[in-house]
Formats: C-alpha cells, structure tokens, sequence
C-alpha cells in the first residue's frame, strides 16, 4: 500500500482556470469568529436534516466559536470526508444555509459552506504545520480489501473510511488525475483542481491506494476484482457528454460542456481563441450555466443559452442563473437547435427553430458548445449489476449495496448526476456496511449515540 | 413633556443621569464635552494624592460575539496633580453652571480629609462623594473598600467629611459585604446625605491561556481589579432596592452599575434611586449615549402618565419582597406563538435538560411518549433526535408543544427563545387563594 | 491525547467537567441523560426537607441582542420527596459506576445533617457537597448563606459533616461576603475534603417596566435570586485564586461561575481549580455542550504540550499579585491594523471621551491637532465630527492613527473593538527596570 | 391656513398597482430588534456621511433597540422629513446599506432602510392612536409667507420645516394629488399611492396650506408669486416623457414610461390588455427598469428592454436590472429604434438597427415604451431664473437660493432627475436658508451642536 506521502500528485501550475478569483474567499479568523458566534446552536437543526451527509453542523460551528478548530474539523470530517471541498461546491443555498431559522425572521444565514471551508482549511494547515494528524491510521489491520473503481468523491470518501479501520482500499482509475468531478469539472471560481488533488491527496495518505490509468473492462475485468477483493465498490460517476450530432457539427469550434471545461481546467495547454466574439450555449442545467459563466468570465463578449422552454423549466439552481447573469450571459428561450452553418472550417451561425412558433433562424456565433448531459456507463458495467430504465445502476438505498453481494456502488452513476455531497454520502454508506458487515465498528461513525439505555421502573 | 429634573439632596439637576467618578471624568475638557452631550451631572475622578497607573489596566468579558457584556480596571484614583485637578473643576462650574459637579475624594488622615475638602468646595463643587469602594490597589494602603468593608470606620470618617463640608456629601458603597445595609446604616449614622451605589466588585476578568497571565497582564503578571458594566446590573438592583425598602435608609440614593440605557436607568429609579451613574457604557459608546437615556426616559414617563422622574422613584419597591411572602399558590404555563418560533428547538433542550421536561416536539400530553407524567420517577427513555409535529424539516415545522399539564411556569423556555415574544408566561386563573410559606408556617403554629 | 481524568479529594473522575447542584440535576433521567452526553460528575440538586417552589422563577439579563449574559433564580432546594432523589441516586451509580455523583445537602439540625448523610451514602453517593450559599428563600430559614456568611457556624456543621461521613465532604461557598478566605479557612478547619465555589450572587435580574415589578414576577411581587452565569465568571475567578493562593487553603477548589465553554473552564483549572461545574450554560443549551469542552480542553492541552488537566491546575496562580507588587514601568502602545480596520470609529470615541484622547483621524501626534500633548491641562477645543485621513468617506477610509508617543496603553481601544485582532497592544522595549509600588516604598522608607 | 385634518386628500383604492405585493414588508417588532441590536453604534458612521439628508443613522436604530420608537422617528424626521417614503424607496444599496462598515467585513449589512420604515411607520401609527403629536406646531408664530411651486417630496420637506417654525407655507400644485413622482412613479412593490398620500397628508397636517389644479404661467404668474410672499421655492421636477417620435408611433399601444407608469398607479380604469404578449421598452435608466419589471410582474408575456450600448453602459443600477431578470425581463443590447410597424391601428412589430452592425431587422410587439428621459421645465420658468445648458435651474449648492434673492429650487428641476432622498435635502436646505435669512433659528436642525466653545489657558 502506498504510504509514501512525499509522492504527492501535482498538476502543471499554468492553466485557464487560474485566471479566475475565488469568489468565496477563505474567511479570515474575524470574520470566522463572528459568523460562527451568530449560530444560535439550534437543538436539531434543519441544517443538519438539510445535508445529505447529516454533519453536525451547529456543533462544528460551535467550536470555530471556542477556537477548537482541530475539533470543529473533525466533527466535518467524520460525517464527511470530503467536507474540505463540499464546504465550497455545495449548493449551500439549496442544502443547510437554505434551512437556517434565521431565514424565518428575514435575516441573513448563517454562511455554514464558508464556515465549513475555513474549519477544514484551518485544520489541514495545522495538521501540515505541526504534524499531527487529525485522524492518525487506525493500528489495528483487517484482512479485509476491496477495490473502488473511479477516483471520484463516492470512491474518495468509501476509501478514507476503509483505510481508517484497516481495510486495505486499492482505487482503479483510468484518467491520470483523482478527484473526478471536483477535477475536471467544478466551477473554478468555486474551486480548482489543485485544491481537488489535495484534498486526494490527503485522503490517499490515511492508507489509500491510487492505481491510475487502469480502465475496468478493458485493463482488468469487473469478475475478476470481484474474485480477488472482498468487495467492489463502484463509482465510475457518468460518461462523456451526450451529443446531439447536428448536421455541421463535425469539426473545430462545437465542443461538449465537460469536455470544454475540462480544457479549461486540467489543460495547460489550452486557451480560448483570440476572436471569440460570441458563444452558444445549448442547454439548461447548471453544467450550461456554468460553461457560460466561465466563458463570460474568461472576456467572451457575447455568451447565450439557448433553452428549448422558457426559464421556469430550466433544471439549473436559480441563484446560478442570477450569478450567471451578472457577468452578461444572456438567455435565449424556446429554441432548438437544428445546424451549424459553417463558413469553410469556422463555424459561422448556429440554425435554430422556435419551439413556440414556426420560425426559423440563424444565430451567429463562433463557437457552439453542447451541454445536454453525460452519457451513463451502461455498457461498461457487468450484466450482473442491474440498471434502471434511466441507465443509473440499482442499489440498496441504505446499504449502498447492488444485487450482487460483494458489488457497492455510489455518486453520479446511481443517482444520474447530483452533488458531490451526494456522492461522499454514499461512498461513506457503503464503507460502513462493508464494515459493519465484516464485524468492525465503524471508529468514526458522525453521530453521537446514547451510551446505553435501560427501563428501571421503581422495583 | 415630563419633567426630567431632579433634586438631590437639595442639589438641583437638569436630568438625573451623571457621568460616575471614572476615566470618563477624568479632566475639565471631558466633562465639559459631557454636558455638551446632555448629562445633566459628573462626579469628578476621584481625587486624593496622586498615584501612578499601570499598563494595562482594562479588561472586558465578551460573550457570544458581543464585546463588553462585562468590564472591570485595575486603575487606581487620579494620577494627575491636584492643582490641575481643582482649576479645571472651577473653570468647568464656571461655564457650567447649571450642571452639577461632584467631587469623588479619598484620602487617608483627618487632616487631609478637611484640607481636600476645603480645596473641593473653594472650586465650586455641588457636592462630594466619599470613595469608600474601590476594592484594589487603595485597599491595600487602608482606604477605598478597605473603608467601606468597616461600617465603624466609614462611620467616623463620613463624620469628619460631614464636620468640614458645607455641601452635601455622599458615601459611595463597596459591594464586597455580606448585608449592603451595614455600610449603609453606618453611613447614615455618619450624617451622610446621599449614598451611591455600587462600587466595583472584585474580579479576575479573565486568563490569558496563551501566556497563562491573569488580564489585564502588566508583563507576567496581574491583580484583581474591579468588574463593572451591563453584567452586574442584578447585583447592583438588588443592592439599591435593599437599601431603599430600608427604614432606617432615610437619605436618597444615587444609583450605580451596569446602566446602558433610559431602560435600565428606570429600573433603577424604580428601585428607589433618585439620581443615576453611567461609567462603562459611556467608555464603549462615548458621551453621545445620554441622548437616548433622556430622550427615552422623557418618552416613557409621558406614556406611563408621569410629569416627572421623581414620580417613577421607588415604584417598584412594594413589588420588592422576602420569598417568605410570595403567592405559592400562583401559577403560570407557557404558550409558543406557532407564527413566531423559528424552529429552533432552543426551548425545547432547555426544558428538556435544564427544567421539567415539558415541551415536546410531538402533540399531547406528556404521558402519551415519555412513560408516564411523574418527572424523573418514571421510566427512562431513549431520547431520540426530536420528530417534529408534520414530519417536516423545514425550520417553520419544528414548533414544539407545551405540555400544559406538566408546566410548572419557570419561564426557562420565554428566556432562551431567540424570538422576542414567541414565548410568553400566561397566568392560569387562581382558584386558591394567596398563601404563602409565611402563611402556612403561622398557619402550622397556631 | 492528553488525560483528561482527574482525581479530586480521592473521588476519579473521567474528566473535570462537572453538572452543578441545579436543575438539570433534579432528577435521575436527567442526570443520566447528562453521563451520556459525556459529564465526568454530577453535583445532585440539593436535598434537604422538601419544599414548595414559586412560578415563575428564573430571569435573565439580555444585552445588545445577546440572549443570557446572565441569569437568575428564586427557586430552592429540590421539592421532590426524599425517597424518590435516593432511589434514583442509587439507580444513577449502578448504571454509572465510572461518573461522579456528589450529593448536594442543606438541613438544620446536627440529627438531620446525620441522618441525610447516611442515606446520602447508603445511596451511593461519591461524595457531599455541603449547600452554604443558596442566598434566598432558605437563608430566611436559616440555611444556605445564612451558614456561608457566618464562618464559625460554617465550621461547626462542616465538622459535623466530617464526623458523619466516610465519603469526601465539599463545602460550597457563598459569594457574598468580604473575603473569601474568612468562610473558605472556616470550612478548612472544620475539615472538609473540598470546597466549591461560587454559589449564586443576591441579585434583583430586573423591574418589569409596564407593570412596575421586579422579576422573575410571582404574580405583583418578586424577591432577589441567585445570580449566575457569563456575567459573573470574573467575580467566580477571583474567589476561586485568592483561595488557591491562599496556604490555608490546602484542599482542592471545584470551580463554579459563569463557565460555558472549555475556555472558560481552562481559565479556572489555571487559576487552581482541579473540577468546574457548569449550570447556567446547561440550561441554556442542553448538555451536548460538553461535548465542546472535553474536545476543546484536550487538543488545548495537546497544543501547550500538558499530559493532563492537572499539569494545567493552578498555572495562572503565580502571575495572580498585589496591585503593590505590579510593575508601574511595563509599557504598553495600541496598534491598530489598517488592513482589518472597518471604521467603525468606536476605538476613537472610546478614547477620546472614556479614556486620553490618543486615538485620532488625523496623522501625526496629539499636539498638532489638538492643541498640546497634556491632556486635560491645555485649551479645550472643539470636536468637530472626525476628518478621516483622506477625507473619504467609505469605511475603508475610517482608519484611526493612535498618537503613540501620547498613548498610556489602557487597551481601551483593543476591548471596544468589534474586529477580532485589529488592535493590539504592543510592549513598549523597556528601558527602566521593573519597579512596583512596594518596591518605592520600601525605598522612600530607608 | 387648511389645518382640519378631516379634509385628508384619498385616492381610489381600485388601481392596477394594488396587485403588486409589498417586497420588503413591515418589519415585525422581532425583526426589527434583532437588526437594530446588529448595528455596532459607529461613530461618525460611514452610513450618515452616504445619506443625502445626513440622518443619524446610528442614533435612530438605538432608539429602536431600546424601545424608544418615538425618539427614533423624530432623529429621523428631524433631518428628513420624507423619512418615511425615504425608507422605502431610497436605494439603500447605493447609499448608507452600501457604506456599513459590515460589509467590509464579508457581513450583511444593517438593512437601514427597513429600519427607518418601522420607526416611523410605527411612530406615525402611534401619534394616531395616542393623539399626541410628534412635532407639535411651533406656538410663535412669523409674518413670513412662502409661496412652493409643485407638491412634490422637495415642497413638502420645505413647506414642512418652515410650518414647524411658524411660517405661512402655500403649496401650488397643477395637478390633483401631492408627492410628486412617489406618488406618480415609484415602482408600486416598494411604495403605492396611499402611501404618498397619507405621507403627504401628514405634512400638510403640520399647518401647511395645498392649493391643487393651480398652474403657475397660466392661473397665476412667478412675478405675482414673488411679490405676494417673502419668497417662493420651486419644486417643479420634470416634465412629460421626452419622446422619440419615431414613425409610426403616433396611435395606440406606444407609451411614454412615466405616463405609463402614472396609469398603472394612478387610474382606476386603467388595465393592462389581455393579449399584451410582447412589451419591448426603449431605454437604459432606472425608469425603464422599472416600467419593464413592472409590466412583468403584472403579467405580460414577453418583456425586453432595448438599449442603444452594452450593458455595462446602462444607468439603471446593477441591483435593478438583476431584480428585473428575476422576472424574465431581458435586455436586447445594441440596437436603436426605428420605427413603429403597424398592422392597421395596432402596433406589430419595432424596426430596430444595430448599433454595431449594418443589420436592420424588426422585433414583434404589442406595445412600444419609451423611457428616455423627462422634459425639463424650461419654458415654464420666468426668465429671470437662469437654466444651465442641460436645462436645470442653477442655484447656490449649499442655500439653494437662484440668482434672484427671493427664489428657491430644488429637486429634479435642479439636478436633472436623482432621488427622492436628494429632494427632501434640497427642501430642507432652502427652508432653513430662508428661516436664518430672517432670524428664525430651526427648531429641528437635525444635528446636535456643542453648545458652546471656549477656550482657557490657565490663567
């Protein structure tokens, strides 16, 4: 098991996403300490309903309050090993900070995401500056390993809580990076992919292995980590985008959304063209707003979803098209896309019909990107493990645990695409069924039980 | 537009809020901003012969994200030269005469007791204010608290102070004793005119856990100082209500301790002060706090119908008894207002584990989930996370119930709810008559 | 991991973290449901004749937003039969035979004290904690502060205590008094194994200003409580020092006053607690709450290098001095950091009108804005509203100079501050030697 | 003088705005005291330096906290007495909510403007049931009269500080109501007609006289005006909606902002068409803003604002046009309007160019708005008051006296069109030049002077 922490992964410094700002900072301890003595320490908090993780959340932010911030990162950690990077990619509006009380008396909530970015944060610098760890490895050793396929969250989180009670977790992934979508795909003025192999790497080191460059089905088979493992936890998340295949749309400047982004984040080599006047977004969920938005961001002067119904029907969060919006990206309703009309190999016009009346017409544009979902990982996946009519592979929704008994499985490619939140939850599901399964008390079970209970009645 | 003026002791006021002796009234040019301000008096930092302060010599309490809930010094009397001290306080009386200066003194032998004296009314002062309170530094050379935790010696030297001044003098009381009418009946005893109340009380502010110093640290080391501001105002309430329900207390009482605003400057003067003293909120906030004092108290007293502050003085001291004579028979329960609760389940643990376990988070008596009615006889049981009423989880499902059966009325839940008003105690209609412990032990003997 | 199991008169407890005699003790449900939050010990609600209690009976003080700075009670000793406290005290240890449990005991008689502490014992109990401070309801009967304030009889029962007792015996002390030490060697000398302290402060918690009573109201009366809670921790502290300093006092302190958090509780193991005991915070929030301190209190330890909770015990006392023994040439200046800064300006008004006018919106020392450097001497000018540096009038631009050539390092400032860390207080390189006032002394004297 | 407070100006209470909900309500008293108890008490607060009327913002939200909601009210009036529509119509954002010092603190600002709104809401709802008075009227009385031109929020702060001092204020207003453009023009969610009213009404009520359906140059003259009264103040605002007019836009279904605007507020007979499907709304201000967001609240269809620039350009304030897009209001860049095309009387499309192209292309419509500015009052004016080359009257800035000694202005007619709050200041400025000028020293100065300087050195 690779226990060498000094061989870190690392990626080039010199990418596109470095351009952007982290537009939710690192609070700075005065700013930590006053939102966090603003909590009123609800008594089971909706907050806490409100996280699929279930984390504590008054608890955390109580002791950022008391400067126990070794204790309030541990309280994240143990309901959710990727807490570090929810703390900043969670739709927080929509989980806990949209169940805060104070939004009942008209009154700004608490910002629990940043909290919870800077108790993580705080904690990881210490654990480097003094050297001690916040979850030193659990000496006693099980004879227990399971294989995880997909570097992703599910996979992450499922590993940590494997490694921590002395299962041996080895992690297939066939890219060259960890992290999955945290990786390649999170907005990086959210969060950048340094921060993602990080927060890997730190996983990795509680006794994780990482074997990358190793695709399942093709470089070994599903059957034969099912006979060499005690058990396989799937987590492969989605495929590459989804295309529409318009005529004309062979060729330079139509590109898929994840495909773009990931450009845009991993590639050092990429940049945008120098005449990129205008952008064509097809699509209405988050992924299109944020390709748009990056667009925008990154000096495109002229960037527009286009959505087939009008913008109560689109998928995307709401507070994503506002902030979309602040940066110019405009929305075009009602329309569907027909043909990329080229001039020689430049793309010169997008086709479009109107899908509230029987006009046609062309929008021009220089680059059309496609963000209509990720195709689902269907075919690489054993006909023993059972899809749904969605594509999304079938579990057990407590155990995480698929038709086959040794098979698991987490993230994107069980529920069709959510949050990594989402995801660590069920990596951290998973690992404690395999382990309760195998007789060992998860050590960081999240939750405080009752010690006992008993019923005396006076006799 | 009620009257705001008051007399003390034959000492007219334009308003009865006065600057307390403290840094406050430290020089001429301060006390003169302070009138600019509005209030309406000042007692002078205290003068006797002038010591050296240390660095540093402040400390506060902050609770919860808000700064100064408490506030104590280690700062002893004036370290400035008394000439200065007694120019300023003529020049200030000459510009001001309408407000009123008093003159804060302490110092040891009898002859300086006439010759400070002397010198304080030759400057114009209304009045003086014998420090027999300040519990550090000074008490080690035998004055201060050293005086005031003495009735005889406070006594005697209010007799001096008395024998030598022709303007009223008031005895400033320590609150470090066991009974606040011992120092009391001694200072009237003494002859004083006044008493003021309280002092500061002694403290540690707090530890510095990184050097493990006591604060305020002066290098590595420290000492007790004198806690003051809003979180001793019950301590200090108790003190001035003690003394005015007090027969033998027959002289007015000027109130101190943790006043912030007109609010609790009411609650004083309800309590039987006559005039006020403000320290610690004019150093957070500065002298511009008085506008709200009088403009609020103004406000109050027109919409309670009374033409003057004299007329709020000492209201509440009939309400103000010995627990031997309270209703036992009273009784309150609690009501949550279901539009108001946020959902934050606050009332609910405090009941839980700090009173009668009586709120609940599902409908019905309390017998219906938790075994049986008879609070801790009964069967224990597994204290689930809470299942709120609908099910929900929205903060707006999470109203918990009163089980009003078994509330007994403490009020614990109307104290910690975040909501002003949410909670509130409803008296349950008396069907027994009044009796109290008193009653029943009269009852019992004969 | 550091150790945080403390023994405390020969009684192990797992941690130092203790319920106090109050209401979350009141019962064995309760007290059980507080083990399993993770209480090292629990101080029994105290026992005594049964009596009967009051509604309502708990008042808080809120300040400036902030729910509970401080809190008070008229209730009394536990108005639940004897029989059911001992039953559920001898269930409690046979469910939890690694917690403490501590009986809290108050009855007059020397045959009643007898008889109480054998049952007390024959139930379980690891130990008597003697109640000498409840400061209302009970005193009128003769208990409670009544002993407190009155050494020898607090001598007398405590000796009575010991002959009746094979378990460790604390005595808990009433605040209200001169000094501490007079009760505190009283209860040495009558033998105890411990004493705890403090007991609640006599307090009036406020006047309710539409109806003119004073609360918590029993109907149109009210009595003073005990008060307790953050507001009284700097009053705790020092009691609990200036017996930990104190040689006389040779037997181990459980703190109580105010704690909340394990900060608070650190301050008393530094300043020689070797428990603390919490009620108020309890009430307030639920017992989870020392899940916090237990956490906090280790990696705090952990970081300062310290084994256990006892390595921390006591390492505040010797910073803990006279005033006459403080160092009147340590010197101190305020540093504001402008990055921080929001201009607020409180640091400035608090200067100029609560302290020595060193803090300025103008660059450059004191006397070339403000006349001359001596405060208070020279001519008073006016205070126009402040003329920020560069004349902006965003916050940003609000950043305040502090005049250090005339700053007297009070620290002010640095407590009024809303922004944690923006000032600072910055020693001064020394160049005199340390000299205390004693020092002076003893050379004016030879 | 009208003192009877029985003959209280009303309006229908059957207008279109009544459909808009209020989108910041009445505070509860929960509310407003958890923010007020926020606010730090700054001194020398950033907020009151932002304020135009230089309230003492500080001082009135402690008065809230402490209860004292009648001294509030009174700080407030004392330096504005249009305290009250100031609080809800001011742009907080901009102006003392943007200054709070919280925000540079990554903390959400103290919401002053809801603060100031329960103050004197409540306050005013106090002096009704309690029948005491908040500024008693001043019992000497002046032989001064002034006579103001226009009952808009500069007239009524005017005529209200002199009444309070005993000076004999005459209001002209041309048409039937008070309050000018609060009650003609600002967005119904956040202020309506009766509020203006009653606001108006509770001026008047101070001994201020209002003489309604008065024009001055045709029922009475400025020179008569000028020598019948010690001095006349002129509030007139702006005039009717500057226009395009473009061919073809003579006819139905082309509007002028504020006009339209007035019927939506104003006209009980007024209401939408139902098959208004399309709105297109010319212009980059705020009004244009406002009418846009306005006709989609109420429940057109398709609501585009059509600018000649970027967005970047646009005078509307950001929060606006966000505000606006939460409504499905879209902004079409670069394009200028060319002509009105009909299909027999009703309009069917706008013929617009690009601004940054050669293309020329027509946009269907139902209805054209044009918010491109007011008139100014030129010709109204005697030519002894000078105007400057943008048509504003120019006046002293600190008295707001012109150059004839006896003639006041203030407002729009002399800035060009800001806000409310600005109108209030001018108002105020030009009653206490006028009160000093003849010895009278204002009662409400709305600051607290030191009551004396001196100096002594000792001697």
């Amino acid at each position: 098991m690779n226990d060498d922490t000094s061989s870190k992964l690392t990626i080039s410094p010199d990418r596109l996403e470095k351009k952007f700002a982290d537009y939710k900072p690192l609070y700075t301890e005065s700013e930590a300490l006053i939102e966090a003595n603003r909590c009123l320490n609800c008594y089971d908090a909706p907050c806490i309903s409100a996280c699929p993780t279930g984390i504590d959340i008054p608890a955390f932010i109580k002791k950022i309050a008391t400067g126990n911030i070794i204790g309030s990162a541990k309280v994240i950690f143990e309901a959710n090993m990727l807490g570090y990077s929810t703390g900043r990619v969670c739709p927080v509006e929509d989980l806990c900070v949209g169940a805060c009380v104070y939004n009942d008396l008209n009154y700004s909530p608490i910002q629990i995401g940043r909290l919870q970015r800077y108790a993580t944060e705080k904690a990881l610098e210490k654990e480097v500056s003094t050297g001690k760890k916040l979850f030193p490895r659990n000496s006693r050793k099980s004879e227990k390993k399971v294989a995880l396929i997909g570097a992703g969250p599910a996979s992450l989180a499922c590993a940590a809580y494997l490694a921590l009670d002395g299962v041996e977790a080895v992690i297939f992934e066939k890219d060259g990076l960890p992290g999955g979508l945290n990786t390649m795909a999170v907005a990086p003025y959210k969060f950048q992919t340094e921060d993602s192999i990080n927060e890997a790497n730190w996983i990795l080191q509680h006794g994780v292995e990482l074997k990358t460059g190793i695709e399942i089905g093709k470089d070994i088979s599903l059957e034969q980590l099912i006979d060499e493992y005690d058990a396989v936890f799937i987590g492969i998340g989605l495929g590459t985008d989804s295309r529409l295949d318009l005529p004309g749309s062979d060729g330079p400047g139509v590109w898929g959304a994840t495909d773009l982004i990931r450009q845009i984040k991993n590639n050092p080599d990429f940049s945008l063209p120098e005449d990129l006047n205008t952008a064509l977004v097809i699509g209405g969920g988050n992924t299109a707003i944020d390709i748009s938005r990056e667009l925008a961001m990154l000096g495109a002067e002229d960037v527009r979803m286009l959505y087939r119904r009008s913008r109560k029907e689109m998928r995307g969060y709401d507070h994503e098209i506002v902030g979309a919006s602040h940066y110019g990206v405009r929305l075009v309703e009602n329309v569907t896309p027909l043909e990329v009309v080229r001039h020689g190999k430049k793309v010169k016009a997008l086709k479009v019909s109107s899908t509230i009346s029987d006009d046609t017409f062309e929008l021009p544009c220089d680059w059309v990107v496609e963000a209509v979902g990720q195709l689902k990982h269907v075919s690489d996946v054993s006909p023993e493990i059972e899809v749904d009519e969605m594509g999304r592979l079938i579990v057990d929704s407590e155990t995480r645990r698929t038709a086959h008994p040794k098979v698991y499985a987490g993230g994107d490619c069980i529920n069709g695409g959510k949050e990594v939140v989402n995801a660590a939850q069920d990596g951290r599901e998973a690992a404690f069924d395999m382990l309760k399964s195998w007789g060992i008390s998860p050590s960081l079970h999240g939750k405080k039980y009752f010690k006992s209970f008993f019923t005396y009645n006076g006799h | 537009m009620a009257d705001l003026s008051v007399n003390i002791c034959g000492i007219e006021s334009p308003n009865p809020f006065w600057l307390a002796s403290a840094p406050p009234t430290n020089t001429g040019e301060q006390v003169m901003r302070g009138f600019d301000a509005g209030w309406g008096g000042a007692v002078w930092k205290t003068l006797g012969e002038p010591i050296v302060n240390v660095d540093s010599r402040f400390g506060a309490v902050d609770y919860s994200g808000t700064k100064v809930i408490g506030f104590n010094n280690i700062e002893l009397i004036t370290d400035r030269p008394l000439d200065a001290n007694f120019k300023e306080i003529y020049e200030v009386k000459k510009q001001y005469p309408d407000n009123v200066v008093i003159v804060s003194l302490m110092v040891e032998s009898k002859e300086e007791w006439r010759e400070i004296i002397k010198r304080s009314e030759d400057a114009g002062a209304d009045g003086l204010e014998l420090n027999f309170g300040c519990p550090h530094g000074m008490c080690e050379r035998g004055m201060g608290s050293a005086v005031g935790e003495e009735p005889k010696v406070l006594q005697e030297i209010t007799s001096w102070a008395k024998e030598f001044s022709s303007v009223p003098v008031f005895v400033k009381l320590s609150p470090n004793v066991i009974d606040i009418r011992d120092p009391g009946i001694a200072a009237v005893k003494g002859g004083c005119d006044g008493i003021s109340l309280i002092n500061t009380i002694k403290s540690i502010i707090g530890v510095d856990l990184d050097t493990l110093v006591p604060k305020p640290s002066v290098g590595k080391e420290s000492t007790h100082g004198g806690y003051c501001g809003p979180a001793i105002k019950p301590i200090a309430l108790h003190m001035a209500a003690v003394l005015a329900k007090d027969p033998q207390i027959n002289v007015p009482i000027s109130g101190i301790g943790g006043i912030s605003n007109w609010q609790d400057a009411a609650e004083f003067l309800a309590l039987g002060a006559t005039t006020i003293q403000v320290c610690t909120a004019v150093m957070h906030y500065g002298y511009r706090i008085v506008d709200d004092m009088i403009d609020g108290l103004n406000n109050y007293l027109n919409e309670k119908g009374m033409r003057s502050t004299s007329e709020l003085t000492g209201q509440a001291i009939p309400g103000f008894v010995e627990w031997g004579e309270l209703d036992l028979n009273y009784d309150l329960i609690a009501k949550i207002d279901a539009d108001k609760c946020i959902g934050c389940g606050l009332c609910y643990v405090a009941c839980l584990d700090g009173a009668h376990q009586c709120i609940h988070t599902q409908k019905g008596p309390c017998h219906a989930w938790h075994g049986k009615p008879d609070h801790g006889f009964g069967p224990r049981t597994e204290v689930k996370p809470a299942v709120w009423h609908d099910g929900g989880d929205t903060a707006m499902s999470h109203v918990p119930f009163v089980d009003e059966e078994e509330c007994i009325g403490c009020n614990l839940c109307m104290l910690v709810c975040p909501v002003p008003d949410c909670i509130t105690m409803e008296e349950v209609s008396q069907t027994k008559v009044k009796e109290s412990w008193a009653d029943r032990v009269a009852k019992s003997r004969t």
